[in-house]
């Protein structure tokens, strides 16, 4: 057995570390640097991979080094952390390998890579952090990381995008800081695992729920996100549907669920404004023209689901909110990436200029298709499970009709999903030229729709997993 | 230890005049880079207690200086070393005279001079020579290569300083008439027994709030920071105006830290500040203009922390104060290399340097979200601290603004980033290339301590409290 | 005390005049006039060391230096200088009564003052008190006048037509 | 008592030399006149000093320092002085209006 702290410690530090020496390497050799890249992920995976039997049996690790003014260096590995972790790190890889072909072409490669890789080591930190002050200095790792990556393409729109994020984001993560000094002053400590089972006041986590909403681009603060799509497409995969998005929902249930105790009514509220978000975000959905923006607005209403679940206080809610996350990453990210290929290869981002493109991509098409199901929520694919599970949680909750209004959400769901599959492949070709991708990036979408698929099948594992999630969660004892 | 600090660069400063004239350029520079490489040298040393008994006890007898050297002096002296080595270097690659260059050695030590002692001294009086040393030497500093706006800046600081001078010396004054005496023991009993000297200490403080630069005393300094030459910038604004305002304000809440109406006028103006001077600089054009009043915001958090009225706000402000002297430094110094590449330093003309100077462009992005105090970089811990030591004295509501202010903090940065660095090349710039090592070495290696600082903070900080 | 405070008014009835005059060159004498009033009230309270710097150094030394500048910067043609004189005038017209309503708000609210002495210092001789006491002051001195020979050799030199 | 009228005396000859120095420097706009008025004040602050000195009894300080002061404002004035000149040099003129003007 090899020693677990060390591997918690590889898992956060290889790609941060890492992705530091990424630009010296892409002066030596492309392919060294993609490779290291993708490497530095995949380790980070298989770090988090090799904690499940140990977490699933009780046992969680933890990294410890203590210092003074309660900044002790701590990490903590429990079912949570490495599920957000493995699912991360995961579909961060296949968006890694998907970018070697994607972004071939452009200019600043080498800081693409960079920031890809330290995006997702920030996360990895993130996630694992048991202390306060280091999960809001990876929080705003990741924040500069999106600024780079947003900005990636350098135009003058581009920049002032990225700037948007970045502003919108920091000023959320800075409300959320005072939020965490208020918890110090009432505790005297940083220290997620010490605070356990603490009761908070209003304010308090009014404050971090602030930054909770800023992060993941829930209604008040949703414009940042559809914005976020002048970057390249792996780019907004990783940040819409994978990871960044879900950094506000994991800390969330880290410190809503995990840690503290809140009174009901803010669960009540946060599912009324996740409800508000989801239907908002589901009707702009519907009149988008722009592929990515339609793909954005998407997750923007699918994050609504994930909050419900996770708010609605129950063990089918809370565990149904996790597996979303799993299964909206694998779909959302999917979809992110089919919408790369279409708008490289046929050189618009406007649905209503394509048209029969299933005769020219047909793996892209049956790819778009089988994620756009699985966000839809059909079964037997994995997105119906999550769905079912965070809308049954919704009804044992006891607030029916906040849960009909998600009902209604997942019907628009279906709606603006399916014109958008009509509109870009079926239908006349209008006369674009256009091709398949490279099969280094359709294996990548394949790939991803095999998983939601795979991930409806067997949804019994990550359940069973998520399950001991749901058991460690204070929200739930009472 | 405390001897050297003043006699050191005072004898490089006879040495380099007696060079020959045309050969001197040259050795006044390394002998100037040696000055500061010493006194960062001598920080580093007396960590290990080397100075203690050797040096000093045989140069009491001969001059009977009544200085003391605490280990927050010690942050002054190190931080006057980075920003004088990194101004030395600029002046270096940037000022084009000979004879210039010179001279700028000479002020330097001058200044230097008059802010080591500023580190040391134990009087009130004393105190004020040394800050007035390092002005006159600031003064011609500005002037150095007489551009026509640095007349109006310099004059205009040489107004503002003497108004402080008159505040200063009328609080000396009423020291006299109350406590007998001007060293700070003297001073520290004659406020607390009489109101009269409390007066006196407040105008004393709106002195040094004129010599920092803060609101509502800030007229001058974009003025004399933009004006000057950018070498002389760096050193004005990496060091100068701190020291002989801000630090010597620390150096005074040390001594008075308890008194509550004192706090409340540091919270007041820090506030103001932060928030005018952020505000400011969302609207300014010139890059050095928006540096400027940068400051003057940066100042204000330092001043705020000192509101705090908590050792940890003390603490706090020092760590600040180094901060914010490495990441100034290093802005300056992309000043100084984006100015001597592309000739303008008007953001409207420049644009994506970033990808034509790459290293110039890191690093100014390093320092930038520095300042904004976003982790992993050292402003993070700083302002992190200031925050806590705010929210736990009780005040919320200040410790709300200096979180906000990050966010106007951050959007003016975003906005040079975006005018200078980040976006694309505008035709007229598609020639420029990197600037040369000499600039570089000084903002690569700040960029570097700002990095490793914002690392190992944690760490450092253990050492420090033990 | 009746010598002391005509001294005084002195002093400033004649500093007005400084600062109100049209000619510069006048307004230098009148610098150094007040200097010299300033002496006399030193030497009155018994400070005669102070007193003689202040003669030669300000009285003396400072005047020079003003009277070369003003000789140095060309007069105006006459014309030119009766329009500003003009509008002089009119702007510090309102000096001397901004100072008899601050001098008779102060006669009449009259604060309350009542010092506490400290005790008399043990060193009554000044150069004691200089060269033993005070002896970094005089290096800070002697730095403030490095500073000032820059500042000569900087700032008096020609235009920045001289290369090296 | 006397102590007390004395420094009262004093104190308001400070005032008014203050309130002349400081109208000077505020309306005028020739920089030499500015420096009148600096002057003034410096004047103001030197006979406090010394007045302080005498009043309390620790006349050899405020000697001392009244030195130091004289010495460093020698060293302002000149430093001044050269940027009046210099000034004078690049407009021709010492109306801070003119440099303004010339600024755009």
């Amino acid at each position: 057995m090899m020693n677990k702290e060390a591997l918690l410690l590889a898992a956060i530090f290889a790609p941060i570390f890492g992705a530091l020496i990424l630009p010296l390497l892409g002066r030596v050799s492309q392919g060294l640097r993609n490779n290291t890249a993708l490497a530095l992920v995949a380790l980070s995976c298989l770090c988090s991979l090799s904690f499940i039997p140990s977490v699933m049996g009780g046992k969680n690790i933890i990294f410890s080094f203590a210092l003074p003014l309660s900044l002790s260096l701590t990490f903590y590995a429990d079912t949570l952390a490495v599920f957000m972790a493995v699912v991360s790190s995961f579909i961060g890889a296949i968006i890694v390998l998907y970018s070697f072909d994607y972004i071939s072409h452009y200019d600043n490669q080498n800081e693409y890579y960079l920031m890809v890789v330290l995006f997702l080591g920030a996360m990895m930190g993130l996630v694992y952090s048991a202390n306060l002050i280091y999960l809001f200095l990876f929080w705003e790792i990741t924040a500069i990381a999106c600024w780079r990556l947003i900005g990636f393409y350098r135009g003058q729109r581009d920049v002032l995008k990225a700037d948007k994020a970045f502003l919108v984001t920091v000023f959320g993560a800075l409300v959320m800081l005072i939020g965490f000094v208020a918890i110090f002053q009432q505790t005297g400590t940083f220290n997620l695992i010490i605070m356990r089972g603490q009761v908070l006041p209003d304010i308090i986590v009014a404050l971090i729920l602030f930054g909770i909403l800023s992060k993941s681009a829930t209604l008040p603060f949703q414009t940042w996100l559809p914005d976020a799509g002048v970057a390249p497409s792996p780019v907004t995969a990783l940040l819409h549907a994978a990871v960044l998005v879900k950094i506000g929902v994991y800390v969330f249930a880290r410190l809503f669920l995990m840690t503290f105790m809140i009174s009901s009514s803010w669960h009540a509220t946060v599912m009324m404004i996740a409800g508000a978000s989801a239907l908002v975000a589901a009707g702009a959905a519907l009149v988008e023209t722009d592929i990515k923006r339609l793909v954005a607005y998407s997750t923007i209403s699918q994050i609504g689901f994930i909050f419900l679940g996770l708010a609605a206080g129950n063990m089918v809610g809370a565990v149904g909110g996790l597996l979303y996350i799993l299964m909206h990453g694998l779909a959302k990210g999917g979809l992110f990436l089919c919408a790369g290929i279409i708008e490289q290869n046929a050189k618009t981002k406007d649905i209503t200029r394509m048209g029969g493109l299933i005769r020219t991509m047909p793996v892209t098409a049956m790819a778009f298709l089988f994620c756009a199901f699985s966000v839809m929520g059909i079964p037997p694919l994995g997105g119906f499970f999550s769905k079912f599970m965070v809308i049954s949680g919704g009804i044992k909750s006891g607030e029916i009709w906040l849960t009909l209004v998600f009902i209604v959400g997942a019907f628009m769901t279906i709606l603006y999903l399916f014109r958008a599959f009509t509109l870009i492949f079926l239908g006349e070709s209008k006369g674009y030229p256009s091709r398949e991708g490279s099969k280094m990036m359709v294996a990548c979408v394949a790939l991803l729709a095999i998983l939601s698929l795979a991930g409806g099948l067997l949804a019994n594992y990550p359940i069973g997993f998520l399950k001991t999630a749901g058991y460690q969660m204070v929200g739930l004892l009472k | 230890m405390t001897y050297l600090l003043l006699f050191i660069p005072f004898a490089i400063l006879i040495l380099i005049n007696l060079f020959p004239r045309e050969k001197r350029t040259e050795p006044a520079f390394w002998l100037g880079l040696a000055v500061l490489v010493f006194q960062a040298g001598a920080v580093v040393a007396s960590q290990f207690g080397y100075w203690g008994t050797i040096l000093t006890s045989q140069l009491e007898s001969v001059f009977g200086f009544n200085l003391q050297l605490y280990k927050m002096g010690h942050v002054l002296v190190m931080a006057s070393a980075l920003a004088g080595a990194t101004a030395l270097l600029v002046a270096r690659a940037t000022l084009k005279n000979k004879r210039d260059r010179f001279n700028f050695v000479g002020l330097l030590l001058v200044s230097l001079i008059g802010i080591n002692g500023i580190a040391m001294v134990t009087d009130i009086f004393t105190l004020y020579i040394f800050i007035e040393v390092t002005a006159l030497a600031t003064f011609i500093l500005i002037m150095l290569n007489r551009e026509q706006a640095a007349f109006e800046g310099a004059f205009k600081y040489l107004i503002m300083s003497v108004v402080a001078t008159v505040l200063m010396l009328a609080a000396v004054s009423l020291f006299i008439l109350i406590g007998g005496g001007t060293s700070f023991l003297d001073v520290k009993m004659a406020v607390i027994s009489d109101p009269l000297a409390y007066t006196a200490l407040l105008l004393f403080l709106c002195g040094l709030f004129i010599k920092g630069g803060m609101v509502p005393f800030h007229g001058w300094l974009p003025d004399a920071y933009s004006s000057a030459p950018t070498a002389v910038s760096v050193w004005l604004a990496g060091i100068v105006t701190k020291a002989s305002g801000i630090y010597a304000l620390i150096r005074l809440m040390v001594i008075f830290g308890g008194l509550e109406p004192l706090q409340n006028i540091m919270l007041t103006v820090g506030a103001a500040s932060i928030v005018i001077g952020a505000l400011a600089a969302l609207g300014q054009k010139e890059l050095k203009r928006l540096l400027a009043y940068s400051s003057i915001s940066q100042m204000g958090y330092i001043v705020i922390a000192l509101g705090s009225g908590t050792v940890l706000g003390i603490f706090a402000a020092l760590f600040h104060f180094f901060n914010h002297t490495l990441f100034k430094a290093t802005l300056f110094a992309n000043v100084a290399a984006v100015e001597e590449q592309t000739g303008t330093q008007e953001m409207e003309k420049l644009g994506g340097l970033a990808q034509k100077m790459p290293i110039t462009g890191l690093t100014s992005a390093i320092a930038s979200l520095s300042t904004a105090g976003l982790p992993p970089l050292s402003g993070f811990w700083s302002k992190l601290l200031i925050i806590i030591a705010l929210w736990i004295s009780g005040h919320y509501f200040f410790a709300a603004v200096a979180v906000l202010a990050s966010v106007v903090t951050l959007a003016y940065f975003l906005l040079l980033q975006r005018q200078a660095f980040f976006g694309l090349v505008p035709a007229a710039l598609k020639e420029v290339r990197e600037a040369g090592p000499i600039l570089l070495i000084p903002a690569v290696f700040l960029s570097l301590l700002i990095v490793v600082i914002g690392l190992v903070f944690p760490f450092m900080i253990q050492m420090v409290l033990r | 005390m009746m010598l002391l405070s005509v001294l005084l008014i002195l002093l400033v009835l004649i500093s007005l005049w400084a600062v109100m005059t049209p000619l510069l060159l006048r307004a230098a004498i009148g610098l150094a006039a007040t200097s010299a009033l300033l002496t006399m009230i030193m030497y009155q309270l018994g400070a005669p060391l102070a007193a003689v710097f202040e003669l030669s150094v300000c009285a003396g030394l400072i005047s020079v230096v003003f009277v070369s500048v003003v000789s140095l910067t060309h007069r105006l043609p006459l014309k030119e200088f009766m329009k500003r004189r003009q509008s002089r005038i009119k702007r510090f017209i309102f000096l001397p009564l901004l100072l008899v309503a601050a001098l008779a708000i102060m006669l009449t609210i009259k604060l309350p003052f009542q010092l506490q002495l400290p005790a008399a210092d043990k060193i009554s001789d000044v150069r004691v008190m200089l060269w033993n006491i005070r002896r970094i002051d005089l290096f800070g001195q002697i730095m403030a006048l490095l500073a000032g020979v820059y500042g000569v050799l900087i700032l008096f030199r020609g235009r920045k037509t001289d290369g090296d | 008592m006397v102590i007390d009228q004395l420094f009262w005396l004093f104190f308001m000859t400070f005032i008014l030399l203050l309130i002349e120095g400081f109208y000077c420097v505020t309306v005028t706009y020739n920089l030499f006149r500015i420096l009148i008025g600096l002057e003034v004040l410096i004047k103001a602050v030197t006979l406090f000093v010394i007045a302080a000195g005498y009043l309390s009894g620790h006349l050899a300080l405020a000697q001392s320092i009244v030195i130091t002061i004289i010495v460093i404002e020698v060293v302002v004035v000149v430093v001044a002085a050269g940027i009046i000149l210099g000034f004078f040099r690049e407009f021709d003129s010492l109306n801070v209006k003119n440099a303004r003007r010339m600024k755009g």
